[in-house]
This record gives C-alpha cells, sequence and structure tokens, in this order.
C-alpha cells in the first residue's frame, strides 16, 4: 500500500469534516476558524500530491487573505446568524 | 534514514488529528483559534519531513509560507475582539 | 565516521521532537483553563515545531540540499520568532475581553498598569 | 447533537470507504505512467535544446501558463482586475480624509515584529516572483504573498496608518492599471516589431523559424526565461497592488461611511 494514500485520506477527512462545521456553525468567527483549519488540511493534500504552484497560491489566499476579508466583513455586519 | 521519518510523520499526523477535536470541543473560542494555530505548525513540520523524504528542492519553500501566515489568524483574532472592527485604531 | 549514521541519529531526534510534541498537544486535553493551555502550546511549537525544522535543516546540509537546509533553517527562525508574538496577542485580548478566568492567579501586572495610568 | 454525530460519521466513513476504493482500484494510481501526448509535448517543449522551439524556461508549469496557454492566463487577469475595480466602484468615496496616525492597540511586541517581518516578506515574494521561470511560483503566488503583508500593516495599525503612509486606494488602483498595462506592452511589442522591421507573430517569446524577433534569454547569468519572467514581474506587481486597494477600501471604519452618508443627506 503507498504511505501517501493513507495521509491523503486523513487529511482529506479533516478537511470535509471541519468543511462541514464551517457550513452549519451559526457563530461566524468560530466558521472562520474553522475553514482555516479545512484548508490547512488541503494544503497539506495539495503538497502530498506534488503541487507546489496550487500550495503557494493557496496558502497566502485561505490562511492569510481570506480570514482577514471575513473579518473585516463580520466587524462590519453582525457577529451571528439570524434565524432562518 | 527514511523509517524514522516516516515513523515521526505518523506520530504528526496523529496529533494533528487530536489537535483538531480541541478546535471542535475547545470551551472558549480562544481555545480553538490557539489550537488552530498550533495545528497550522504542526502541518508545516509535516511539509518539511515530506520534503525531505522527496527530497525535491523545488518543493521547499512552501514550509516558510505556511510559517509565516500561521500567526496572522491570532492576529486578526485579537483584533477583533479588542476593537470589533479590523480598520480602527 | 561515516555520514549515514549521523543522519540516522539525527532522524531519531526527530522521533523525539514528535513525541515532545505528542505530550504538549496531551497538555491541551489535560489542563483545565486557557491561560494553562498556553503552556502545552508553548511546548509543542517550539519543542515540536522549532527543533525538528532545525534537526531536518541540519539534515539536508549533510545530504548537500543546500536549497532545502536553508529554507528550512529561515523557517525554524520564522517559527521562534512568530509563534510567540501571536499567543501573546491573543493571551492579552483574552484577559481584556474576559472570555477566560485566569484560575491559579498570584500577580496581575495589567490590572495594576491599568490602575496606575 | 445527535444528527451532527451522524453526518460527520458517514462523512469519514465515506472518505474512507473512497481512500480504499481508490488505493484498490488504483485510480489515483501511479502518477504519470499514463501522460497524455499534448501533456508530454509541453513538457519536451518547455527546454528544448532547439532555440526556436524551446520557452527558455526551466519551469515547465509557469511556461504552460505564460506561453503555451498564455490567452487564458491573460483572460485570468483581466477577470481579477474587473474584481478590483468593481469594489472600488462600489465604495465611491471621493475624497479620503487625510489624517493619519500610527497608534495602535497592540503592545510594542506584534508591532516590532511585524517591521521585521516586513524586509524578510518582500524578499521572499521578490524571490518567488523572480524564480518563477525556475522554480514552482510565479506573479500570482508572488502577489498574494506580498499582499498579506499589507493586510497585516492594516490589522497592527489601522486605516488611519495608511494614511500616515500615504497609500490609499487611488494611488495603489493607479499602480494596478501600470503593471497591467504593462502586460498588454509586452504582448503587443512583437507586433510593432512585425510593422517596422521583420517578421513577428502575436505574443512571441522567442526566435522562431520564419522570425528573428526574441525576449532576452538570460539576465546576468539568471534563466529569465524571455517574455515569462517580464509576465512574472508584472503580474506580482498588478495583483499585489489589486489586493491592497481590495483591503484598503474593506478597512475603512463603518463611521467613517456614516459621516459620509450624513453629510451627503444634510445636503439635501
Amino acid at each position: 500500500m503507498d504511505i501517501t494514500v493513507l495521509f491523503l485520506a486523513i487529511m482529506g477527512t479533516i478537511g470535509l469534516v471541519f468543511a462541514y462545521f464551517a457550513v452549519t456553525e451559526r457563530a461566524l468567527v468560530k466558521a472562520i476558524i474553522y475553514s482555516a483549519v479545512q484548508s490547512m488540511a488541503f494544503a497539506v493534500m495539495l503538497y502530498l500530491l506534488r503541487a507546489p504552484d496550487i500550495v503557494l497560491v493557496y496558502i497566502p489566499v485561505s490562511v492569510g487573505l481570506y480570514p482577514a476579508a471575513l473579518f473585516f466583513l463580520v466587524g462590519k455586519t453582525e457577529s451571528e446568524e439570524g434565524e432562518p | 534514514m527514511t523509517i524514522p521519518l516516516v515513523i515521526s510523520l505518523f506520530i504528526y499526523t496523529v496529533s494533528v488529528l487530536l489537535l483538531t477535536y480541541i478546535v471542535v470541543r475547545g470551551p472558549t473560542v480562544s481555545d480553538k483559534v490557539l489550537s488552530a494555530d498550533v495545528a497550522l505548525y504542526t502541518s508545516s513540520v509535516i511539509l518539511a519531513i515530506t520534503g525531505i523524504i522527496i527530497g525535491s528542492e523545488a518543493m521547499a519553500i512552501c514550509t516558510i509560507i505556511l510559517v509565516l501566515w500561521a500567526y496572522a489568524l491570532d492576529l486578526y483574532f485579537s483584533k477583533y475582539l479588542e476593537r470589533g472592527e479590523l480598520g480602527e485604531q | 565516521m561515516n555520514s549515514e549514521y549521523v543522519v540516522f541519529i539525527l532522524s531519531l531526534l526527530v522521533i523525539l521532537t514528535a513525541i515532545i510534541n505528542l505530550i504538549g498537544v496531551l497538555g491541551f486535553y489535560r489542563f483545565k483553563n486557557f491561560y494553562l493551555r498556553l503552556h502545552a502550546a508553548t511546548v509543542s511549537t517550539i519543542g515540536g515545531a522549532f527543533y525538528p525544522l532545525l534537526v531536518l535543516s541540519i539534515i539536508a546540509f549533510i545530504e548537500k540540499e543546500h536549497y532545502i537546509g536553508v529554507s528550512l533553517l529561515l523557517s525554524a527562525f520564522l517559527i521562534l520568532l512568530l509563534s510567540p508574538t501571536g499567543t501573546h496577542a491573543l493571551a492579552r485580548a483574552t484577559y481584556r475581553k474576559r472570555i477566560a478566568i485566569p484560575e491559579p492567579l498570584i500577580g496581575d501586572k495589567i490590572k495594576e498598569e491599568e490602575a496606575s495610568s | 447533537m445527535n444528527k451532527k454525530l451522524i453526518v460527520i460519521t458517514s462523512i469519514v466513513v465515506f472518505s474512507f470507504i473512497l481512500a480504499v476504493y481508490t488505493n484498490l482500484t488504483e485510480s489515483l494510481g501511479p502518477l504519470g505512467l499514463d501522460t497524455r501526448f499534448l501533456g508530454k509535448l509541453y513538457v519536451y517543449f518547455t527546454n528544448h535544446e532547439d532555440l526556436r522551439l524551446s520557452t527558455a524556461s526551466l519551469e515547465p508549469v509557469t511556461a504552460i501558463v505564460w506561453d503555451f496557454r498564455g490567452l487564458d492566463t491573460l483572460y485570468e487577469t483581466t477577470v481579477f482586475a474587473m474584481a478590483i475595480i468593481a469594489i472600488y466602484s462600489l465604495f465611491r468615496i471621493d475624497s479620503l480624509e487625510e489624517k493619519g496616525s500610527l497608534n495602535s492597540s497592540f503592545t510594542i511586541i506584534p508591532r516590532l515584529v511585524t517591521k521585521i517581518l516586513l524586509p524578510i516578506n518582500i524578499a521572499i515574494a521578490s524571490t518567488i516572483a523572480f524564480h518563477g521561470s525556475i522554480s514552482p511560483g510565479g506573479g500570482f503566488q508572488a502577489g498574494s504573498i506580498l499582499a498579506v503583508v499589507g493586510v497585516l500593516f492594516v490589522v497592527i495599525f489601522s486605516y488611519y496608518a495608511l494614511n500616515a503612509k500615504s497609500i490609499n486606494p487611488h494611488r495603489t488602483l493607479l499602480f494596478m492599471s501600470l503593471g497591467l498595462i504593462a502586460i498588454v506592452v509586452v504582448t503587443l511589442i512583437p507586433l510593432a516589431f512585425d510593422v517596422f522591421f521583420d517578421n513577428a507573430y502575436l505574443i512571441q517569446n522567442q526566435p522562431k523559424l520564419d522570425s528573428a524577433f526574441g525576449y532576452p534569454k538570460r539576465v546576468g547569468g539568471l534563466v529569465f526565461g524571455g517574455s515569462i519572467g517580464l509576465f512574472n514581474i508584472f503580474e506580482f506587481i498588478a495583483v499585489s497592488f489589486g489586493f491592497l486597494t481590495a483591503f484598503a477600501l474593506l478597512s475603512i471604519p463603518e463611521h467613517v461611511f456614516k459621516e459620509k452618508l450624513r453629510g451627503e443627506e444634510s445636503l439635501e
């Protein structure tokens, strides 16, 4: 068994579970943290798949810029999502 | 040389898994941010070990980028806590 | 001395740092308080991420892969610089917003400074 | 809570089954054994010995992005710039107040570390941009890395600190436009060469069989990759200043907007 597939499976499971948490979470700040962990897992996956170009653009955008934009917008609006 | 590195890769993956449970459970929001931060640093070590095993020069710079931006989440969150809006003084 | 043995011993050290990281992560489960968990975070970032990167950069230098070695050395230096900074800002903001209660509290410098100023 | 547990368990089981299936059938499999003809052609011509067929770049991904499929990337850059311009037009602030201060709610430690980090970061970003024709990376990657520095500067200090350093959205948008215009000029130079001197093609990089036009292959010993290196540098400028424009507009505090709107209402 190729050992890379095992790590890919673990990281992909972490990413999927945290994507689910980020979608269903009411408090927006917690959702941002979950999506940061999800992007970490996907960055490790992309690195294991030998795609350093994508990792180099994925990490600054998903860990640096995207939470910043979300925090800016949460600060301008409400911090809790209303009842559906 | 490769077998000890693979074993340590397993241990690091286990600690990332344990940390993600803390990210979900952590009683306060600060615990979540702290454990997410530690998970980012730990995954940077995973990247470094994989780069050593593969031995490809081109992929080494990814570790620097992940380490550089792991602490940005802390700063955004603490500024949000203290001021409410990130552009304020 | 043959360089393969040196590399083997160094990679055993990487396992040691991985165990240190695991101990730090177990501290997240054992400690009851946010301020106590900061201690566990220090163990697993400095002991579990700074030292292995240093050891891995030495391995890369021994194997004559200088580009990998220099980049891992730089990232180890950056962890030493950035991880305490982020933790400091996080702890200060958490204290000032009273999110977590500092349970075994011996002295309170921030309150003294705010009272004096 | 029970429902959440069921969903997470099903996600874990599904991904485990998927991993086992892909491993058994080897559908992720030995990557690269079954390369397609077009892929083989790309890798073959990336650094060919015959200079009339080569792209003069050692990195196949960058060569594909900027030389083989250059038009795709040009359109993607155009879409990015249009998004930035849409954000810029949405905010509609004509006159920004010019008061600036470097006060901050953070202690000295994050401020000092961010100041130390600034030169390190610029060095890393420009390394990735200039080495785009040798190692993985390129203009967009380096631009987004440099943009995070600007965002961190805004967060550590404030929106007013941008004013104190005389950075405002109008100026950063100007720099982004200059980068984009430079990209267009690099694509149009062969056409001007065709009109005035000799035979040449649009978006031409290296000399072809029937035209002598070519961008510089090496600059001072560094593999520059002709137009690929130029594209990387100008894309670096355009992307970093584009992101900076968006975040400088986002960082304007809400009460500034409220004061603006109240002023407009009182005029009417």
